[in-house]
């Protein structure tokens, strides 16, 4: 579906009658025209500035087609000027919300062309502070998603309990939101005296509140009739559309970069990957509710198993990896997020490629909709938890 | 000042039913049409509680109902018309639906 | 005549009936004029609402107060909603342009006239026909004698138990027909 | 003092029916001052709660405890510019609030707050009710209409299908409460809200208890429809705003909008009253068969002032426990005038509630009931008011067609079932 | 000719042939065009010095076997650090795109990428990254074009490709012929150049922006 300067017009206008349809004879809207309605960029329920141009039949979802780009920042030319270590804050600027996947993956990356491996206590704090924030960036899309369905309060519970994550990477590194906390070779802050018994704590503390969430949510009537076969996609559309995260397990295929190529510690810890059977709206709730938990058993293994050692690989002062590719991905909260970095030799990366789970999962959004209703359109937004940080780079 | 008689309730109702028959008979829009049959058939309805209370009994109330369950049913199948015609011809003036078929 | 109401008036004493008449009867009257002269049909509406209100203020004055409530809630809760509906359905932005009234409009008019003076010469040369008096209705038991007359009272079928049914019968009719007359083709 | 003064007080007549004018002003006056205080308390009670709900404070800031908020939120509306948008039909775009408001007002002529204590009792009392709130549906279509804008027109549309498609289960459930009332001697029933409390004392029993479970059924589908009915969550199409349409109060803004919540909170008041009337004993205070005799009559009687006692201590609590710091005075000063004014309320009930024992007293013993009977029914809307706010703050938003099915296919049919067998019930009662 | 090269391109030539800076600067000075990355680029190259590092190795395996008997010369399969790629002739791209996916159970295409290298013949390298959730595998199919050559979509393969190609397009200017929509992405409508080639300078593109909307010199 493309649109016409004229059409676009329209759109912004409000709504439109699309003509395109076929139909010789002319008919009024009343008998089911297509009719092109505009979501965003400025709206509530798009979660930033996803645009989304829904072609309906009266209620009905025909077809979509998503404009983004409206936060694109040239993150890949960026990286192009800047040298490997300075660009490691820039990559907490993609998926803000779970900046810690980001720099991981990216010095994880950067280190296996570099031919280093961090150390063991430094990969543990890396899985850590990772899976604390995946429970952080999966608490945090709980609260719009349900308050997207119109349900206010679990909002308010997932930002208190997000808040206790945020001050222990607060205290670990001096930042909340974009922490780079990681450095390449390893990890440059030793973690603060106490971090092990908060951490721990906040193990306690948090899984009676995800048992909160469920008991808001889980079972609740209209939450079922809101989110289940609302959304529905299966395995194989999934991996054809290159879906991957959560939204791919809850369509039944048991597929997690942790597992399938562990990267950092994750090969040393116990933990299952939640799958779902439906692949609708209720079932990747239900498999990011359980990522939750699991999260909380990875970082309850890794405090516990925590080893002593240095922090910091040996890395040149400056780094220069030798000339060749490499590309390493890592499960962000998102689905795969994967670097793939050309290096001539130089202080700067020759080419820097993010692959970004939320903008290749974006596109199944179409999929998910057709036949669904426009209120549904929100639901489905929500469930594949993009971030247009991330979307769009 | 002269006390109400049904004599009073008559010509109110005799104002409103020639006013729905004016409209009837000038108006071009369908809907307009049948809210001034709603007019009339108000118009009787007044006419009957004015007779059932002259006569003090209950007829003309219960009248007056059935008269209302006809007019909801009217105004249903007649919007329902409308809304048919609407669909086909595009209008809703009575002018332009002149044709058996369409 | 006075007599019966001066009797109503002794128990119940409601303010000032006659103003309260004259006050309704114009306002019904004159919204009555406008929904047939508007140009846009959702004040025509708005207008046609007041009139029914107007009346059944009327019939609350005519101690019909079961009457009036269900003038109120049918007509203008449920037939006055439904027409505003369709308005809002069908594109009414073409009525702006279009002439209001058919090209008939002087016979029609000139037709209704001669029905107005029909009425009123009923009315002055039959006065005797309609014996100038006011029964006095009991009024809080009304609604209980329309339900006696509809469904029967004590055992026994009502007087208009038969035609109810009747009634309930078109409703479902005109239910039917607006659904199919409405629903798209396939 | 003149004799229609006093002439009520002892009546068990309503001024309607007594014909008495200067009460019946009186209590129009008093119904549209209170009902205005108590939207504007109910708006400051929604957001607290809600807050509360939610780990939030809520309003702190304006007044102790916000509770100068709603004020500040009056002056706010009244003040902000009055936008008409281009294009909109402005008679009409006008009238739309005012008839909403006119609506949700007019229904409590006949709320019988007890036995005498209603504007009055009309013999179509439920039927009078209904009809009258079923015209708020013409202000929220006319205000969509008049918007001139797609978004309100399509959220007009629903919002009045809705409220439409909801009436009708709200009016069979409540035939089942009427047809209860004909369950005596005479086998008449009454639609007279006044007459169907009566019913209930008569029977000894709220008819929410009545053929257990038909009267609790068909109070639940009442209590559905009611929430459906003023658009409160989680019915609110009107305030979805995640999605596509915010609803027929899109383009109003001011003091216009304020008078459609206005319209809503005293709708929201208004149809919790039906409910208190028709399944919970109206003015009836609990276990009035159960518990009878003088001393409890006392023990039942002094629970206003209880109540007003309470809330004063609360407001006591409120100030010691604000922090001890300067720039608090004012606001505790302000709260504990508060608390001493509810503590001087609470006097007065209590003295009413000793002195207006015995008939030969300096106040009536009437005027001793009559504050039983208001209190009884405003505490029993008062928990509605707050299930409302509940529903709020726990429940996800239906999705249109959901919505409608419950309303057409849920619960149309089992309020149906519950007025037949109800009616079959009865007749094989009696 | 071309073939050669792509066929040859392994570590020395690789060595030798990233060496784009110097290019750029002797380019940018012929041209007068004075791009921020060129500058930076050549004051990153008077200090550049290849350090030592592993080098790809001729990847071994029957998948490569099987379709070099196929392909013969249009293909060399390589591998670096552990990861696995195969070069092969933009000729054979949709078709042997389509053989791995049928065949060999790379049913997921993780990523279609670019990068352009300004001093070769074939500027344009374009990468697809695949993965095979039976064979828990990884690999890069890669492919050289030269600038305003286009190469055929693959999204009939996998859907997932859609957007990724418009981007390859947005980004460096690579036409996916057969693609459904060949519009920019993440650019809007009427944006000039394509940001991801090394030739294109920012500061260029601000400056002309700052004229036209704003009808002042530079924004700098």
């Amino acid at each position: 579906m493309t649109l016409s300067d004229e059409n676009a017009a329209n759109i912004v206008a409000g709504t439109t009658q699309d003509h395109v349809s076929g139909n010789d004879s002319p008919k009024t809207y009343l008998d089911s025209n297509e009719l092109i309605i505009n979501m965003g960029p400025q709206h509530p329920a798009t979660h930033g500035v996803l645009r989304v141009i829904l072609k309906l039949d009266g209620e009905r979802v025909l077809g979509t087609e998503c404009v983004i780009g409206y936060l694109h920042r040239g993150v890949e030319k960026i990286a192009e000027n800047r040298t490997y270590a300075m660009f490691n804050p820039y990559v907490d600027r993609m998926d803000y919300v779970a900046a810690v996947s980001n720099g991981l993956g990216y010095c994880e990356a950067v280190e296996k062309l570099l031919n280093v491996e961090a150390p063991a206590r430094a990969k543990y704090i890396r899985v850590i502070l990772a899976e604390l924030n995946r429970i952080a960036s999966h608490q945090l899309w709980l609260g719009t998603h349900a308050l997207d369905i119109g349900a206010m309060t679990p909002l308010f519970y997932t930002f208190r309990d997000r808040e206790e994550i945020l001050k222990i990477f607060e205290k670990y590194c001096g930042a909340r939101l974009t922490t780079h906390a990681f450095r390449i070779g390893g990890c440059l802050y030793e973690t603060y005296a106490g971090f092990e018994k908060e951490v721990k704590n906040f193990v306690k503390f948090v899984t009676p509140k995800i048992d909160e969430y469920e008991a808001l949510l889980t079972g609740n009537r209209i939450w079922m009739e809101r989110t289940k076969n609302v959304g529905v996609i299966s395995g194989p559309d999934c991996i054809a559309l290159g879906v991957t995260g959560p939204v791919l397990r809850a369509s039944g295929v048991q597929w997690d970069v942790r597992k399938a190529q562990p990267y950092a510690a994750y090969s040393e810890f116990e933990f299952e990957i939640p799958v779902g059977t439906t692949g609708d709206t209720y079932d990747r709730y239900l498999v990011r509710m359980s990522e939750m938990r699991q999260s909380l058993r990875i970082i309850e293994q890794a405090v516990n198993g925590l080893p002593e050692g240095p922090i910091m690989a040996k890395v040149p002062k400056v780094i220069k990896p030798p000339v060749g590719e490499i590309y390493h991905s890592i499960e962000s909260p998102k689905g795969e997020l994967g670097y793939f970095i050309v290096s001539d030799g130089t202080t700067q990366p020759y080419r820097l490629r993010v692959r970004p789970p939320s903008f290749v999962n974006l596109q199944a959004l179409d999929v998910m909709v057709r036949g669904l209703l426009v209120a549904d359109v929100v639901a489905v937004i929500g469930t594949i938890d993009i971030v247009l940080g991330e979307v769009d780079r | 000042m002269v006390p109400i008689s049904t004599l009073h309730y008559l010509i109110v109702a005799a104002a409103l039913f020639v006013l729905g028959v004016v409209g009837v008979l000038t108006r071009r829009n369908l809907v307009v049409i049948l809210m001034s049959i709603e007019l009339i058939l108000n118009a009787v309805n007044l006419n009957l509680v004015a007779f059932s209370r002259m006569w003090g009994n209950l007829h003309g109330q219960v009248f007056s109902i059935f008269i209302t369950a006809d007019a909801a049913a009217e105004a249903a199948a007649g919007l329902g018309i409308l809304i048919a015609f609407f669909r086909n011809k595009e209008t809703v003036n009575v002018d332009e639906i002149d044709l058996l078929k369409w | 005549m006075n007599s019966a109401i001066n009797a109503t008036n002794a128990t119940m004493a409601p303010v000032a009936t006659p103003y309260f008449f004259y006050g309704l009867a114009t306002l019904a009257i004159v919204s009555a004029f406008l929904v047939i002269t508007r140009r846009n049909v959702v004040h025509s509406a708005l207008a046609l609402i007041v009139t029914l209100l107007s009346v059944a203020g009327l019939y609350l004055m005519l101690y019909a107060p079961f009457v009036a409530g269900v003038q109120i809630i049918v007509y203008a809760g449920g037939v006055m909603v439904l027409f505003l509906f369709v308005i809002m359905l069908v594109n009414i932005d073409r009525s702006y342009k279009e002439k209001r009234f058919s090209g008939l409009w002087p016979i029609g008019l000139a037709a209704a006239s001669a029905l107005f003076t029909l009425f009123l010469f009923a009315f002055i040369k039959g006065r005797a026909l309609f014996p100038d008096r006011m029964m006095l209705l009991p009024e809080s038991s009304n609604t209980q004698q329309i339900a006696g007359l509809l469904y029967g009272d004590a055992g026994k079928m009502g007087q208009y138990t038969f035609a109810f049914e009747i009634a309930s019968l078109l409703l479902l009719v005109a239910i039917l027909a607006a659904v199919v007359m409405t629903k798209k083709r396939a | 003092m003149p004799d229609f003064v006093t002439s009520y007080l002892g009546s068990t007549l309503t001024p309607g029916e007594a014909g008495n004018q200067f009460w019946a002003l009186v209590y129009v006056f008093v119904i549209f001052a209170g009902v205005s205080l108590a939207v504007m308390s109910m708006n400051w009670l929604e957001r607290k709660a809600l807050a509360h709900f939610q780990i939030r404070l809520g309003p702190m800031r304006t007044g102790p405890h916000g509770l100068l908020q709603p004020i500040a939120d009056a002056i706010k509306l009244l003040l902000k510019e009055d936008i008409i948008p281009a294009g909109a039909d402005r008679f009409v775009f006008w009238v739309a609030p005012l008839i909403g408001l006119l609506a949700a007002f007019t229904v409590y002529t006949v709320i019988p707050f007890g036995p005498s204590q209603a504007v009055s009792d009309m013999n179509i009392g439920i039927l009078f009710m209904l009809g009258v709130s079923s015209l708020g549906v013409l202000g929220v279509v006319v205000a969509g209409w008049a918007s001139n804008s797609n978004y309100p027109l399509i959220g007009a549309l629903r919002s009045s299908a809705q409220m439409v498609s909801y009436e009708v289960a709200m009016g069979l459930a409540v035939v089942s409460a009427i047809l209860m009332t004909s369950l005596n001697e005479t086998g008449t029933g009454t639609l007279s809200m006044i007459g169907i409390v009566r019913a209930q004392q008569e029977q000894g029993v709220w008819f929410i208890f009545k053929f257990f479970p038909l009267g609790l059924i068909a109070f639940i589908v009442f209590a559905i429809a009611m929430v459906a009915e003023t658009n409160r969550a989680p019915f609110d199409m009107a305030e979805a705003e995640s999605e596509l349409t915010a609803g027929y109060h899109t383009e109003y803004s001011g003091l216009r909008w304020s008078l459609f919540m206005l319209a809503e909170y005293a709708a929201m008041i208004s149809v919790s009253s039906i409910a208190v009337t028709l399944w919970l004993g109206g003015w009836m205070r609990p276990f009035s068969r159960l518990l009878r005799g003088s001393a409890w009559d006392l023990i039942f009687s002094l629970f206003p002032a209880v109540t007003f006692m309470g809330l004063a201590a609360v407001a006591f609590v409120g100030v010691v426990r604000m922090p001890r710091r300067s720039d608090f005075k004012v606001q505790k000063i302000g709260l504990a005038v508060f608390g001493w004014l509810l503590g001087f309320i609470a006097l007065m009930l209590l003295i009413i509630a000793i002195a207006g024992r015995s008939n030969g007293a300096a106040i009536p013993s009437t005027v001793n009931q009559s504050i039983g009977y208001i209190y009884w029914f405003l505490l029993k809307v008062a928990v509605f008011m707050y299930l409302f706010i509940w529903y709020r703050a726990t429940w996800p938003r239906y999705r249109f067609d959901q919505l409608m099915r419950v309303g057409w296919k849920v619960l149309l049919p089992i309020s149906l079932t519950v007025l037949v067998a109800t009616a079959i019930v009865g007749i094989l009662l009696s | 000719m071309a073939r050669t090269m792509a066929v040859n391109y392994g570590s020395q030539t690789m060595a030798e042939e990233i060496k784009p800076p110097v290019l750029l600067s002797s380019s940018a000075q012929k041209t007068g065009g004075e791009t921020s990355a060129a500058k930076a680029a050549s004051g990153k190259a008077a200090t550049a010095k290849n350090p030592e590092g592993p080098v790809p190795i001729p990847w071994a395996a029957p998948l490569v076997e099987k379709y070099r008997s196929q392909y013969g010369s249009g293909l060399e399969a390589q591998t670096y650090l552990g990861q696995n790629y195969v070069t092969v002739d933009s000729s054979l791209i949709p078709n042997f795109l389509r053989q791995l996916r049928d065949d060999e159970q790379f049913d997921y295409c993780v990523d279609i990428t670019a990068v352009h290298y300004p001093k070769r013949e074939k500027q344009f390298e374009v990468i697809w990254i695949l993965y095979s959730f039976a064979r828990n595998e990884r690999l890069r199919v890669k492919v050289h074009i030269a600038d305003g050559a286009s190469l055929p979509s693959s999204v009939s393969i996998w859907s997932s490709t859609n957007w990724l190609e418009r981007e390859v397009f947005d980004m460096f200017g690579i036409q996916f012929v057969g693609h459904p929509n060949m519009t920019r992405i993440l650019l809007p409508e009427g944006w000039k150049g394509h940001p991801l080639r090394k030739d294109y300078g920012i500061l260029q593109q601000d400056q002309e922006w700052v004229q036209i909307n704003l009808g002042i010199e530079s924004g700098q």
